[in-house]
């Protein structure tokens, strides 16, 4: 079943970004991380207005802009250019970080290599490579109100990378609030990481074959819904 | 006699860097809010064992052509050629790509200090503000920690990070006077900002230099007394104008792609 | 829902203050930079044992009408109707003229922190940036290194400096939008772009409220995530346009001569 | 004699503030403290660019405004509305004071109520009154690269202001360059006080006699030319 699971059709990043973004409530400040993360301020759920920051500079940005149709001078964290929003600021690193560490954000997502039961997050250290890179991701873990990761469920070697513990240098202990992988939304609690909802196709036995720590299913666990 | 921190070429910009310097250099990550011009000219000059202060360590002037770039490098110039012996850095390669300085790095010629973005952009800040130190949970209980002294404050422990000094600051700018005040570009402030003013001598590179009466009082962004030279590039940018929405400009949106074909033809070469 | 931080009146914007709350006002010494009627409503609502934090303690209001300013009061007015406690402040008393903060002190009715202004600002800062504490040498030596911690960092004597946290901070500007990105005018930043994000919460008086697009997002000084209420005030002002030389307005040149006739005022009232 | 000299003529406020302005060279960067160093910006002598800052928040402005012509919203750190001066720059006292704490300034003048022979200032706490006010002399007697003391050699009850010691509460110690006062000028050295100049009609033994530490007699002392 492992075998085949692993292999089994998942979400793509667009889609798993479109997951993400409907997290975000109306009026909440959000840090978009490179990768992934990026991708979300394409998916705003109509009708909410939220802020994007990005580490770079840049508090109020947009969609990205299609290829040809940028300024290379209005980027995000991943270097695409980007549409400006309503209320858009400029500012450099230093007061981009008195943001960050400051506490001023309500959510930050990245991307993740591991995540842990108890939600420490592993996500500078390169695992194949054996070479790290903190950027701001280390800064954004101590500081954002929540954080959300979005990534694949397993390696593409197939092992697990939602863990009991972790395996890599960690970023930041139990910083992480909310997992959205490309098959399952999983919450960190006190009491365990509860599964909230599975992607189409997929049942809750089927992500918890992925999962290394033993699930809890939320009374309410469901299909994710993705209209 | 009036004031003119105007220099007329990055050669005599950077006349006075020395082997061994610490050198901050602005950017982020993309090539245009880096000095470009200015890494070339220390690239020409032959300096070495140079210490360097920056958010990332380059992806090399091939990829920045491909994009079409007029001025394409970066950090990666003064890594290839071994010019630097320690890079003080927060994000050192790519998630996409194995760069120079990680070939370097592997092969153990190249020391590294890796600091969270936050982190580092502080303490180049303190440098530039006489603050002797400064207490940060970022990094409680992680690598980062190790070998720092840590302190409880209200009931949370906290690391001690140190001022980054320098001997050099090489910045980009959009536009710049005679008295060294800067402007910037959209999201091209990054760390140049906060490192005007952190080393002994900051050297700008402006894409155009302006009349002093030019630049609003109420928008410059770096006050001239944190830079002491400034250089403009080679051939004066078109005015950019502002950001408006769906100019038709080149894109990053194939970012990743571009990488991809960059790195490619560096392995057919 | 589109994001709406504008509230409609003053009374509305510190509904929340409450009995012994710590206030950062914003400000240096001239009523301009100053939120004036924001203070107005704070007396008006009746809260006391105020701890305030403030870079002076104010000249009072007669002053400031002599000179036609169309809102003149400044922290004078919590101090002379008693409603501090507490001031930690850079620079209480005016060289010029007996403020009712000095009476109040001669008499032990109000308590006082000094910190020097350049202090003063870096702990705000501290607040609002998560720093825990930082190292300066200012006050080495001096009364205000007394009770604090002590660290040779290279070979230099630091002091230890923690941040000022506070419930509220009232900030003045110039415009601010529904967002609560907001702009200044000339000097008048001072203490107000610093306070605003350094409390749990910021309310910020504004000459004029704006639509969203119509600040350039080159020339925010105050991003919006800093604020959480903007209340304009109630004569808009009419546009100041950019400073100029020799703009025809009422000039502080006489200020001296201002305040000793305020003075002999006061003492035949 | 000492009677008769504390009544003797001496230089006014704007006097005083011309002598100081002849110290600032070309290019130099120059913060001016309440009273009479913010009468300094109107006396650059001519053929210099200076460059004065203002804690308050400003960078390169100009000669104080006639009344009824300056703009409320341009002042220096007396209140006083001020022109501004080309280059111009303003920002918030956060950053002032990343300038005058990190260095950046070459000289800062200030007024005094007493310097010691080893250049201790006070001029934080106001003596009659037995209250203080710190303002930003204390950063600045800290930061900048020269501290320039403009202040009347006396008190008004004839007492010293110039002492072997400190009286009063000190707002650094040995910080203080050049004293610049109402009858001399006046250089602080490792060796001790050093009278440079004297103002017109005064000799050094006048001087003297209103000075509690033994002067140095300059070998190019002279009467101070105010042409």
């Amino acid at each position: 079943m492992r075998e085949e699971l692993i292999k089994k059709e998942k979400l793509d990043r667009q889609v798993m970004a479109l997951r993400v973004a409907r997290e975000f409530q109306d009026g909440e400040m959000v840090n978009l991380g490179q990768g992934i993360p990026t991708l979300c301020s394409n998916f705003v759920p109509s009708g909410r207005e939220v802020i994007f920051q990005s580490e770079n500079g840049v508090m109020g940005y947009g969609e990205i802009t299609l290829p040809g149709e940028g300024d290379l001078d209005l980027v995000n964290a991943s270097g695409q250019t980007v549409h400006p929003a309503p209320g858009m600021c400029l500012f450099d690193n230093c007061e981009s970080f008195v943001m960050i560490r400051g506490g001023h954000l309500d959510i930050t997502v990245m991307g993740a290599y591991q995540v842990s039961e108890k939600g420490d997050l592993c996500n500078y250290m390169v695992p194949a490579r054996q070479v790290g890179t903190i950027g701001g991701a280390m800064d954004l873990a101590f500081g954002a109100k929540k954080v959300i990761i979005v990534m694949n469920h397993i390696t593409k070697e197939g092992d697990y990378r939602i863990k009991k513990k972790p395996e890599y240098e960690i970023t930041a202990p139990h910083c992480v609030s909310l997992l959205v992988t490309d098959i399952a939304v999983i919450e960190v609690t006190d009491k365990g990481m509860v599964l909230k909802e599975y992607a189409p196709g997929w049942t809750p036995a089927e992500v918890q074959e992925l999962t290394e720590p033993t699930l809890i299913i939320a009374p309410d666990c469901c299909e994710m819904t993705l209209a | 006699m009036p004031i003119n921190k105007i220099v007329d070429s990055f050669d005599e910009a950077v006349a006075d860097v020395f082997d061994g310097a610490t050198i901050m250099v602005g950017g982020f990550g993309t090539v245009v809010s880096i000095p470009s011009c200015l890494l070339e000219a220390i690239d020409r000059k032959g300096v070495k064992n140079l210490t360097t202060v920056s958010n990332a360590s380059g992806f090399g002037a091939d990829i920045w052509k491909l994009q079409g770039a007029p001025f394409p490098e970066d950090m990666d110039i003064l890594i290839r050629n071994n010019k630097v012996k320690k890079a003080i850095v927060s994000a050192p390669i790519s998630a996409l790509y194995v760069n120079n300085f990680e070939k370097l790095w592997r092969d153990g010629k190249i020391e590294r200090e890796m600091v969270p973005q936050g982190t580092l952009a502080e303490r180049i800040r303190a440098a530039k503000a006489g603050i002797g130190g400064f207490y940060v949970r970022t990094g409680v209980g992680t690598v980062v920690e190790e070998g720092k002294e840590k302190k409880i404050i209200d009931g949370k422990e906290y690391i001690l990070e140190l001022p980054i000094k320098a001997d050099f600051a090489i910045i980009h700018a959009h536009k710049g006077d005679r008295f060294g005040n800067l402007v910037y570009r959209g999201t091209s402030r990054t760390f140049n900002p906060v490192m005007a003013g952190a080393a002994k001598v900051t050297i700008a590179e402006v894409d155009e230099i302006v009349e002093a009466s030019e630049l609003d009082p109420e928008t410059i962004v770096t006050p001239g007394v944190y830079v002491q030279r400034v250089v403009q590039r080679p051939r004066p940018a078109s005015d950019k104008g502002e950001i408006k929405d769906s100019q038709a400009k080149e894109s990053l949106a194939k970012f990743g792609e571009d990488i991809k074909r960059a790195t490619d033809k560096q392995r057919r070469a």
